[in-house]
């Protein structure tokens, strides 16, 4: 009886997988596509990218990267073609991809110190693996025995039993909000949204970091990013612009450049300072 | 098992724990008064608050230990949360009472992928979280976390920026029925897959470089040429719309 | 007492009491059931609910009456109110809830407020305080986080009418968990754990808090004897009665 018992009371668990997200969510705003696309189903590039590698249907540290890839790049062209619009995450991992095979196919030339596309590949595979582990932890967690759920306490608790120091109750979440509440409601938070139109490339590469960290070496990104960031007649401004920005990273030690030959490819790395996006990875 | 039970709990009576100087009748009442205390809070008591209230001399953890074993057959068993200590039903009779249970707010998919990661990796800065995931954490998600008091802050990373780093709380150990945060599921095997470092291990498995990336490996299937509709990811267009 | 107290127990646990065609198991397992009905209901559980709970045929009375005998040398009794149920604190052991009955003070919305603001702007004085929260402060609120323990008066500011500066305790940090100051978040990190809006307008700041909350700031006196008895702190010597 208890094993039935224990059989019942895991039923609960609920369902983690859903590739489509609640229909009023799905169906918003697509003028005349024939395909409904659902980006909003996917928790960014790295989940759009499970999922893709789960259809593989093999361990994650067998799956062909380059067919993975082209997979990801494949999707991401058509819901542009579909003139949806997508969260530049998704645009910059598309950017990041494609280089990442160029980098697999082509034949690396002699003194070439970007990294490599296997090297490339591997950090895919970690973060990917990575994030699939906390997937299984999410769903190992929620079907444990739980407070309120499966196991219950005290349904007529006769005192609170308390450390004698602290007659008074307060987190610190509550002195927090609090706070926050109070000086927010003071302030004149009257601000209008700016409405964003092009994804600049400072932008994007600090949402590249995000994406696969801090440890790209040398790299000609910026070409891949211009061709899934921005319209072609919006080009040239872009490059310009992020040329720009990226001389100012560079005075501030982000970012290091370098070009080879007149008008030649415009290489780009993090700097010294670069650190600073993402601190608690720096030196731990 | 009837007799077990009780065997049990006549097996504890001999007080075979007792401390150094304390007699027995002094080991069962503190276990009569331990019982009292913990009983009657909904909330876990430390066993520091029991030590002030139990009389002097009396080992603690082993009267709570005792009481445990006592316990550990019946409809409501004693359970320990780091060093604090709560009576709960049995996990095996939750078919019998969570027809009551009143239904509890769910925790959207991202928000319980990002408690994961601050359980697993804690202490954890918002942007570790946000590499972990790739993805921004969206508003209101770590607010969330915060108020269901599983959440905490528990710090400050010491790296430039001193970036604020989140854990958990003994509330979530207490929802979920862990004693300790080394007894989240699954914890030992990802530390020794390199899967909770912040970085690519040097021994990641990292794919030996293939000499013709074009070619399939001997453990690589070909990709049949999927189709994105087959994956959900597109889904053809519902006439009647 | 001791060994009376276990045989009881075992007594109870022969079954002698099962219904008429129902096995021991089903009878041992119906006690657990009630167990665990009656110590997770907030209020008394009648027979006729525990019937519709327990497996069909048994007798809840003689049910309950076994598990009230297993319960009665224990730190907590099961007891018959008409033909309700409900677990206490033995008796005998009432006094241990009593020593413990502090009522625990939630602090109010704006109690919470003056304190956030005392932490992070400390040294405050409490015009200073009423101009951040753009309300007056009233004495009773000031009062009130004194009497926490968690805030104090520091000294006097050196300006005209030499106001009181108010300050946080230690044991401020450590009922709320930090190790310093420092610890609390700053705007950024507000922001990021979606308390503040992400759009703030750009002349707002949140203060870095004190590094060293028990030294004194320049402009700061030390409280003297004579401030603490005008600030009623002291008792003035009792003359006149």
């Amino acid at each position: 009886m208890a094993e039935l018992a224990r059989g019942a009371g895991n039923n609960a668990a609920a369902p983690l997988e859903k590739l489509w997200g609640e229909p009023e969510v799905a169906d918003r705003g697509v003028s005349e596509p024939t395909l409904t696309v659902d980006v909003d189903g996917f928790e960014g590039p790295l989940d759009l990218l499970l999922h893709l590698a789960r259809a593989q249907k093999v361990d994650l540290s067998r799956i062909s990267v380059l067919a993975l890839a082209e997979q990801y790049i494949d999707y991401i062209n058509r819901v542009r073609k579909a003139r949806l619009e997508l969260a530049a995450d998704y645009l910059v991992m598309a950017a990041w991809l494609a280089y990442l095979k160029s980098r697999l196919l082509l034949p690396k030339p002699q003194n070439d110190d970007q990294p490599s596309g296997e090297e490339m590949a591997a950090l895919l595979q970690f973060r990917l693996k990575r994030l699939e582990a906390m997937r299984d932890a999410v769903a190992r967690l929620v079907n444990r025995n739980r407070l309120g759920r499966d196991v219950f306490p005290r349904g007529m608790p006769e005192a609170v039993i308390v450390s004698k120091k602290s007659a008074f109750q307060a987190t610190l979440y509550d002195l927090l909000t609090a706070y926050a509440a109070q000086r927010q409601r003071r302030a004149i938070t009257n601000v209008q949204i700016a409405k964003r139109h092009v994804w600049s490339l400072k932008q994007a590469r600090e949402i590249l970091t995000r994406l696969v960290g801090t440890t790209y070496d040398w790299t000609p990104l910026d070409r891949f990013l211009i061709a899934f960031l921005t319209t072609p007649e919006e080009r040239a401004t872009a490059r310009a612009s992020s040329f720009a920005a990226s001389l100012e990273l560079v005075r501030e030690g982000a970012l290091e450049i370098r070009q080879m030959e007149a008008f030649g490819e415009i290489y780009l790395r993090s700097g010294p300072k670069a650190a600073k996006f993402n601190p608690g990875l720096a030196n731990d | 098992m009837t007799d077990d039970d009780m065997t049990s709990i006549a097996a504890g009576g001999e007080g075979a724990e007792t401390g150094p100087g304390v007699d027995e009748l002094t080991f069962l009442e503190a276990k009569r008064m331990a019982e009292a205390l913990v009983f009657a809070s909904a909330t876990p008591v430390s066993e520091k608050v029991l030590a002030e209230r139990l009389p002097q001399g009396v080992d603690v953890r082993a009267v709570m230990e005792e009481l445990k074993r006592d316990y550990s057959s019946r409809g409501v068993n004693l359970n320990r949360v780091e060093d604090s200590w709560a009576f709960r039903t049995a996990p095996d009779l939750a078919f019998l009472l969570n027809r009551d249970a009143v239904q509890q707010k769910k925790l959207s998919r991202a928000a319980l992928e990002v408690l994961a990661i601050i359980a697993y990796h804690q202490p954890v800065t918002r942007a570790e979280i946000e590499e972990i995931r790739g993805v921004e954490t969206s508003k209101g998600t770590l607010d969330l976390l915060l108020e269901t008091g599983w959440v905490r802050m528990r710090g400050r990373r010491r790296t430039p920026g001193r970036p604020v780093t989140y854990g958990t709380t003994p509330e979530f150990l207490d929802h979920f029925g862990l004693e300790e945060l080394g007894d989240l599921p699954g914890l030992e095997e990802l530390k020794g897959a390199g899967l909770l470092s912040p970085r690519m291990p040097t021994n990641f498995s990292v794919p030996t470089p293939l000499s013709d990336p074009g070619v399939l490996a001997d453990d690589e299937d070909p990709l049949t040429d999927i189709d994105l509709e087959e994956l959900g990811l597109f889904a053809p267009k519902a006439e009647d719309e």
